[in-house]
């Protein structure tokens, strides 16, 4: 089918303000009255979003984001209690450094995603993001973080819906 | 409880009170404004912790967000004036990095 | 600061700090006075607005809120009196522009959230307004200047239009002989409406306008616009 | 419960108010940015617990805010002029 | 409103007004200035003269102003306050003629004269002052309206000489306004009071009211030039001719003494500062001054440094007067106020044309000037006999009932105060005359600036010492006759001690 | 029409005007000034007539609404304002052009409504709010100098003015919490002496007092003042710091009069005499003209705190009432001049391109009226007859007399003979070998107003001071 | 409000609590401002939301609970953001100028 691109901006434009109206909703709760106020503000954001995000093509894939979180909110975990137990130990077994990774994500979405939760994996923290060229910041710079980078990456490319090439270069 | 909320008001009102001499007393003004952001935080929890949530609000939103940014832009130009002079006579952005 | 007056400061605020403390205690433990907020609560229905905070900040105290207004704009002024700065900043990283995405429409949702609650509960023109601001200054972070900040004309007029709706309503319900700032009752909601509304905007303007540290650019606007 | 509550919130306000000494020694701008972003996060837990313990759920909204101006605050620092490092 | 509240104020405001005027008068405006000076100057002897009459048929001026609750400021006129008027008035109209000569084609008149007027204002202010704190008013306006007098000139010893002139007024000013308010707080306001107005307060607070005496004759003893306080003096000798000549004459050494004179007769009252041995304290300041003041003038060379070394002597005699019980020595000290004043005045006048005539300034030049300037050395001669006691001459007057009193109120010791002063006198004038008249002149002056025409010098510097010579000269000779100063000092001592 | 909210309506109105139509900034400041001076007359002539004045503002009874109120203490500064605030418009015409003006004016009357706002506040909040106005339009006006000196200086006073402010407010809140209103006068009534009330006090006269920049809060004024514009300088020393002064006046009187010990007056008069010397030993050794201006203004406000002592000291009654009204003329004489003297010194260093006295050379005998200026404002400040300070210190000097305060007496004395030291040092060099001047005014429209305020510092408040008695309610034998 | 729930909630909070405490140790007791970011975002952040969990049985509706979630989401992505602009900053050496 080939799809409407009017249409189809449309149906972006329309999925912008119910998320955005389901966020006045969250905050200003179910009364109705509230939305004297609500509809001139939602249409602002709406505005206001679209203008800073114009809209993609596809969305996000709700099996990869079903497989995202819960892997997210562990390792957050795990980042959490690793960072505590070095800071905790008496002699404070770190050895910081800063180590490379190419990423293979092409998307910016997927690669913010990727920045951001870099930072909350055990261990890495990311610094810079040249290019393809990723500075990352190791609190023990002696193993290599880049397998469970990988793995990060596989599922972030999951959720976006994107193909990754194959770690030729990597 | 009665000791606790003591306690609690002991650190609250010492550390705003430490807050405010090391605000005062800094001689760097970005140090004097980041300080003052802190501050700021500081007596919003003073003012949530006194039951008056409208002025913790007008103090988060505007003490410490805005009055902190603001500081935060003058620490910046008293900086700068060393070497620009007049900010009346800066010069336009530079053409060679466009927005 | 030389050393001698930190420690001078140092020794006088040591004892205040226990004064401080006690005082801030007794106070609490007090039987809070009430009777104020009673007063408030019982002349509501003559404000013509549910809210006993709005109808302190707009009716009851509304000249407070006008000189408050004042304050903003003066602090507004006083930026701007210092001379420009330079316009631009840094192209912003990627993480940067996918925050701003989500954080700007948050921010406007959240100031509208914020007005409406004043109705009913903590928050209103100035928290919102606040955050109008912030949305302006973080599209300005970022090199958005033609979407933070209109032209130099409608940013003096938005800065002064919550004070100007005060006094021009407060100079009218004066001339008309009911006293500066006395709504005749049957008004009331109007004028507070349109009072609140126009403060919400001149504090957002002032906030945003404040924040780059200079005053608008003659070329702020048309260059660089993508 | 309550109790609790406050004992963890005044906790967490040592911990706030220990965290100034980075604010305070710096050395860096850098570091006291830290410094304040610490103060935002605890400041936000502080304020929940506090809803919570005075029954007060305006108080919910304060650390809403506070969520979304540490955003602002730490997008402020960070920022540099296009003078910044452009040669004098 | 009428004449009798209006006129003391009317006196002050005569040459104030033209005063503050002169200062927005340019620069190049000279015919306007003079015009402003001398109106002034004639409105003001027009008003004094009534005033005499009014005062000496018991009439009763007043002119009251009050600044807070208990502070009233006051004028009104005595026979006392008559009597300094009226030598204020009349030798400001002579000097402000010597001054038009004198500074004529020099900077800065404008201010010069206005100054000078302000001055005369104050001067005439403390006259006729009715309280204590009207008359500590006037006496640190006086201070302030002299200072830019001094440092006219504008050159580093002007400055210098200023600035010293400052210390020590002001430092005077702070004791005084500490003893009034002192005695203002212990005894409600003070008022000018015939005979005394301290009789109320209670013995206990006797040992206060000695405190306050002494706080008071060191603010009045600065401008008085009461030895230690006399420093400032020599040291002003840097102003113009006409400066000196006024604040050596009239206006700052005789504030301070009339102050002296107000205190003891009008405030404590004479027999309450005997009973407190007060007048001993002022009689020993006062010799001491006189011996020291003419054992300095004798050292030096400098012309008018040995007058003011004599100005610190011989105004001391006013103070002796005052120190001394008893209506006869009253007489003496009050009208040496006016001798000493006219006689002084000429002395000065001439110094002044002695330098600007012939560019001298040191008593060593003055070799056979006598003969070159025959009027002018006349007429110092007249002041200095009359300064020595020389009958008939005004001063021999003065220094008669001087003796005379402390004969009477069994001071012997004056007499020897009286008697080593007058040849001190002689001692560092006779050389001055003798120079002058019997030595001869040297081949030329030291710097010569006006020729001699059909007069030795320019009328206006020449007029001015010859009228007050004479007026030495008549003081003395009519001495007996209505309306002299002597008639005018009976006439105050009468009512002061209620004879 | 309500002549108390028009004092305030008025300059706000002309500020948002000027602020909207940049480019007419200086004909709308200068029509703002004068209808703000006329609606303050108004006010003065009915606090004349009618000895007080309140009026509730918004329609709400007292308790809920905001009271102004005027009585003859607020007439007196409002007056002063008038006069001082006219005096600075016409100077400030002449002196800023272009941007500069654009900036000035409407701060400027923004200042002058949180002035006016300030001594005609009858609510504790409301003061609060004018306070934070006054702190901020004083603090934007005194960075207008643009230099870095300028903006450091600026940015140490907006820190101590909002600490200040702070300070003032957590007082403010306790008296709420335990009084339940906000209005002056019913706080006043409820007030018991207790931890709750000392407290507040504390608080609200330390944060005061530090606005006030009294020792050793003193540090952040010198620099501020002395690097803004004149113009500017003058309204922060003869306005400003006076509104802080006028507050904890207000304060002392009205609402803790049952509190003050004689400790704490004794603490205030300690710290009072310390500022005087302190002041005065500093601006003796300024090198630049302004900064000894603003040190002087420092021993000036020293003078101002030694009346508590004497308060406590004296039983109410005339006696007292006399100190208050010496107090006030203190305040009004020190107003006018230092105006005058900032905005003299405003024409020397615009003339000669800077301020530092050792360099000044003739450039004060070539400005007459300019000199005269400094010497009557150097006469109002060491006190000498006939200025207003003059009476104000014989007050002074016989309320300590009369109470045996006897330390006062000393440093009122040392402090005036210390005043009289660094005047003199700058008046002795207008006497130079310098040409003489052709006229003795050479710029009418910034001269004139300088001279003027200094007459009337030096002359018109000595000797007609005496309608300001009956004003402050004291002896009915003022007139 | 069962017993197993407060427990729950208890720990929770309690857990939270103690994730705060160690990330200001880690702040001070760190060597530099990489560690100290790490630190900061990884310790912080896992207190929030045990905090915010814990004090999820005490919310009055569904509203308020859903306001925390958000809150806690915010606190996440922006802190993140924030961590990786500071360390970017430094990591660029720039870090001395504000």
């Amino acid at each position: 089918m080939e799809p409407n691109p009017t249409l189809e901006r449309w149906i972006h434009y329309a999925g912008r303000t119910t998320l955005l109206a389901l966020g006045w909703i969250l905050l200003a709760g179910p009364a109705p009255e509230s939305w004297i106020l609500g509809i001139p503000s939602v249409l602002l954001a709406t505005w206001a979003s679209l203008r800073l995000a114009p809209p993609r093509r596809r969305g996000l894939s709700p099996r990869g984001l079903m497989a995202f979180l819960p892997y997210f909110l562990w390792q957050s975990v795990r980042g959490g209690i690793d960072v505590a137990g070095r800071i905790l130990h008496p002699r404070m077994p770190i050895a910081p450094g800063f180590q490379i990774y190419r990423t293979r994500l092409s998307k910016p979405a997927a690669r913010v995603l990727f920045l951001d939760s870099i930072s909350l994996l055990p261990g890495s923290l990311s610094a810079d993001l040249d290019g393809d060229r990723l500075r990352i910041h190791a609190i023990d710079a002696d193993s290599s973080l880049a397998p469970e980078l990988a793995a990060l990456e596989r599922r972030i490319a999951a959720l976006f819906g994107e193909r990754l090439p194959d770690p030729t270069h990597g | 409880m009665a000791v606790l909320i003591l306690v609690f008001d002991l650190i609250l009102v010492a550390t705003l009170l430490g807050l405010a001499l090391a605000a005062l007393t800094s001689r760097e003004p970005s140090r004097a404004a980041t300080l003052f952001i802190a501050f700021g935080i500081w007596l919003s929890l003073v003012w949530a912790r006194l039951q008056a949530p409208d002025l913790a609000l007008a103090e988060a939103a505007i003490g410490a967000g805005f009055g902190g940014a603001l500081m935060l832009a003058a620490a910046r130009r008293t900086a700068h004036r060393a070497t620009r002079g007049r900010g009346d006579e800066e010069t336009e952005p530079d053409e060679a990095h466009p927005p | 600061m030389n050393r001698t007056p930190s420690l001078v400061v140092a020794l006088l605020v040591a004892p205040l700090a226990l004064v401080l403390l006690w005082a801030f205690h007794e106070a609490l433990t007090q039987p809070s006075g009430a009777r104020l907020a009673d007063l408030a609560e019982t002349s509501l229905s003559r404000t013509g607005v549910g809210n006993p905070v709005t109808a302190v900040l707009l009716s009851y105290r509304g000249y407070d809120t006008m000189l408050e207004l004042g304050v903003l704009l003066a602090a507004l002024l006083g930026i701007w009196s210092l001379g420009r700065v330079s316009p631009g900043f840094h192209p912003p990283e990627l993480a940067l522009t996918a925050m701003v995405a989500w954080v700007v429409p948050l921010l406007i949702l959240t100031a509208g959230y914020l007005l409406w609650a004043g109705a009913e509960r903590p928050g209103g023109a100035f928290q919102g307004g606040a955050l109008l601001g912030a949305a302006g200054v973080i599209l300005r972070l970022t090199g958005e200047r033609r979407l933070g900040l209109p032209s130099e004309r409608a940013q003096r007029r938005l800065a002064i239009a919550g004070i100007g709706a005060f006094l021009a309503v407060g100079l009218g319900t004066a001339a008309a002989g009911l006293g500066f700032l006395a709504y005749p009752e049957s008004w009331s909601k109007w004028l507070i409406l349109l009072i609140e509304t126009a403060t919400t905007l001149a504090v957002g303007m002032t906030l945003a306008a404040a924040y780059p540290g200079g005053p608008p650019g003659p070329a702020g606007n048309e260059r660089d616009a993508p | 419960m309550a109790e609790f509550l406050l004992a963890a919130a005044l906790l967490l306000l040592i911990s706030m108010a220990t965290g100034l000494a980075r604010l305070i020694l710096g050395p860096t701008p850098g570091n006291r940015v830290m410094g304040v972003q610490l103060l935002g996060t605890t400041g936000i837990a502080i304020l929940l617990l506090l809803a919570q313990v005075l029954a007060a759920p305006a108080l919910t909204d304060v650390a809403l805010i506070f969520a979304l101006l540490a955003a602002v605050s730490g997008i402020a620092f960070t920022r540099r002029r296009i003078h910044g490092d452009a040669p004098e | 409103m009428t004449l009798d509240t209006l006129l003391p104020a009317a006196i002050v405001f005569s040459s104030l007004v033209p005063g503050l005027l002169i200062f927005l008068v340019a620069e190049e405006s000279h015919r306007l200035r003079i015009l402003l000076n001398l109106s002034g100057a004639l409105v003001k002897l027009l008003f004094v003269a009534i005033m005499i009459w009014g005062v000496y048929h018991d009439h009763n001026y007043e002119s009251r102003l009050t600044l807070a609750p208990g502070l009233d400021l006051v004028l009104q006129a005595d026979a006392l306050s008559v009597l300094f008027v009226t030598l204020s008035t009349l030798l400001w109209l002579v000097t402000t003629v010597y001054a038009i000569g004198y500074l004529e084609q020099t900077p800065n008149r404008s201010r010069f004269f206005g100054f000078f007027s302000l001055c005369v204002s104050s001067t005439v202010g403390i006259a006729l002052a009715g309280n204590l704190f009207t008359f500590l008013v006037f006496y640190e306006i006086l201070t302030l309206t002299t200072y830019p007098l001094v440092a006219h000139r504008g050159t580093p010893e002007s400055i210098r000489g200023a600035r010293i002139y400052l210390i020590y007024t002001l430092s005077g000013g702070v004791l005084l306004l500490t003893g009034t308010v002192w005695l203002h707080a212990l005894a409600g306001p003070v008022t000018f009071t015939q005979g005394g107005m301290l009789g109320a307060v209670p013995t206990e607070q006797h040992g206060t009211l000695i405190a306050i005496f002494v706080l008071l004759l060191g603010g009045l003893g600065v401008k008085a030039a009461l030895v230690p306080l006399h420093g400032w003096l020599p040291e002003s000798m840097v102003a113009p001719a006409p400066v000196s000549a006024l604040l050596h004459a009239v206006a700052v050494v005789k504030a301070g003494a009339f102050g002296i004179l107000r205190v003891v007769y009008d405030v404590y009252g004479i027999e309450l500062a005997d009973a407190l041995g007060l007048l001993t304290l002022l009689g020993a300041l006062a010799s001491a001054t006189i011996l020291y003041g003419s054992l300095r003038a004798l050292a030096q060379d400098g012309l008018k440094k040995r007058l003011a070394y004599s100005t610190v002597s011989q105004v001391s005699y006013i103070a002796l007067g005052a120190s001394i019980l008893g209506p006869v020595a009253t007489v003496g000290g009050v009208v040496h106020l006016v001798h000493q004043g006219i006689m002084k005045i000429t002395l000065f006048f001439c110094a002044g044309n002695y330098a600007e005539t012939l560019g001298i300034h040191r008593v060593s030049q003055m070799d056979g000037v006598g003969r070159r300037m025959p009027w002018t050395t006349l007429a110092f001669s007249v002041g200095a006999l009359g300064m020595i006691g020389l009958p008939p001459i005004a001063g021999f007057v003065s220094k008669w009932y001087l003796g005379l009193g402390a004969v009477t109120a069994e001071a012997e010791w004056v007499l020897v105060v009286l008697g080593l002063s007058t040849l001190l006198n002689a001692g560092y004038f006779l050389p001055i005359l003798y120079r002058a008249w019997f030595r001869p002149a040297p081949e030329a002056w030291p710097e010569e600036h006006i020729p001699p025409g059909r007069l030795e010098t320019m009328g206006t510097l020449l007029w001015p010492p010859v009228i007050t010579a004479g007026l030495c000269l008549i003081a003395g000779l009519l001495a007996e006759a209505p309306f002299s100063p002597l008639e005018w000092t009976e006439l105050i001592a009468r009512r002061e001690y209620g004879l | 029409m309500d002549s108390l909210a028009l004092a305030v309506a008025l300059p706000l109105l002309a500020a948002l005007l000027a602020t909207v139509w940049p480019a007419r900034a200086t004909l709308l400041g200068l029509l703002g000034a004068l209808a703000t001076a006329a609606a303050a007359l108004m006010v003065i002539t009915e606090v004349w007539e009618h000895g007080q004045l309140s009026t509730a503002l918004g329609g709400w009874d007292i308790p809920l609404g905001i009271a102004l109120a005027a009585d003859g203490l607020s007439a007196a500064l409002l007056a002063m304002t008038a006069l001082v605030g006219l005096a600075i418009s016409l100077y400030a015409a002449a002196y800023f052009d272009g941007r500069q003006a654009m900036h000035f004016w409407p701060l400027w009357l923004l200042l002058w409504t949180a002035l006016n706002g300030l001594f005609l506040a009858g609510d504790l909040f409301n003061l609060y709010v004018t306070l934070e106005l006054l702190g901020l339009s004083a603090v934007a006006l005194g960075a207008l100098g643009g230099d870095r000196a300028a903006v450091a200086a600026s940015l140490r006073y907006l820190l101590v003015s909002l600490l200040g402010s702070i300070s003032y407010l957590l007082g403010v809140v306790l008296l709420y919490t335990a009084h339940g209103s906000l209005d002056l006068a019913r706080v006043a009534a409820a007030l018991q002496p207790g931890p709750v009330a000392a407290a507040a006090m504390t608080l609200m006269i330390g944060g005061l007092t530090m606005k006030a920049a009294l020792f050793p809060l003193h540090f952040w004024l010198p620099p501020a003042h002395a690097s803004a514009p004149a113009p500017v300088s003058a309204a922060l020393s003869a306005l400003v710091v006076k509104a802080a002064v006028y507050l904890i006046l207000r304060l002392w009187l009205d609402l803790f009069a049952p509190l003050v010990t004689t400790g704490a007056a004794m603490l205030l008069g300690g710290l009072g005499a310390a500022a005087v010397i302190w002041g005065s030993w500093r601006a003796l050794h300024a090198e630049r003209l302004k900064l000894l201006a603003a040190y002087s203004t420092v021993a000036q406000i020293g003078y101002l705190f030694l009346f508590p002592p004497l308060f406590q000291a004296t039983p109410p009654g005339p006696g007292r009432d006399d100190l208050l009204a010496a107090l006030v003329l203190m305040i009004l004489t020190h107003g006018f001049a230092k105006s005058a003297l900032f905005l003299a010194v405003g024409v020397i260093q615009k003339r000669s391109g800077h301020d530092r006295i050792a360099e000044l050379g003739g450039t004060a005998q070539r400005l007459p009226a300019t000199t005269f200026t400094l010497g009557l404002a150097g006469i109002a400040l060491i006190g000498l007859p006939p200025s207003g300070s003059f009476t104000g210190k014989w007050l002074l000097l016989n309320g300590a007399f009369a109470s045996g305060q006897w330390g006062w007496i000393l440093v009122i004395l040392t402090g005036t003979l210390m005043t009289a030291a660094y005047v003199f040092r700058v008046l002795s060099r207008a006497f130079n070998l310098e040409p003489t001047p052709p006229g003795f005014v050479t710029d009418a429209r910034t001269e004139l107003p300088a001279l003027l305020l200094a007459a009337i510092a030096a002359i018109g408040l000595g000797l007609a001071a005496a309608p300001l008695w009956p004003l402050l309610g004291g002896g009915e034998d003022g007139t | 409000m069962s017993l197993a729930i407060q427990i729950l909630s208890g720990t929770l909070v309690a857990l939270g609590t103690g994730f705060f405490l160690v990330g200001t140790l880690g702040l001070l007791r760190l060597p530099d401002l990489f560690t100290r970011l790490h630190a900061l975002t990884k310790a912080d952040n896992l207190g929030l939301a045990l905090v915010i969990l814990g004090l999820m049985p005490w919310v009055s509706d569904v509203f308020q609970g859903l306001k925390l979630l958000l809150i806690w989401v915010l606190v996440l992505a922006s802190s993140a953001t924030a961590s990786h602009l500071i360390a970017k900053r430094a990591a660029l050496g720039e870090a001395e100028e504000l």
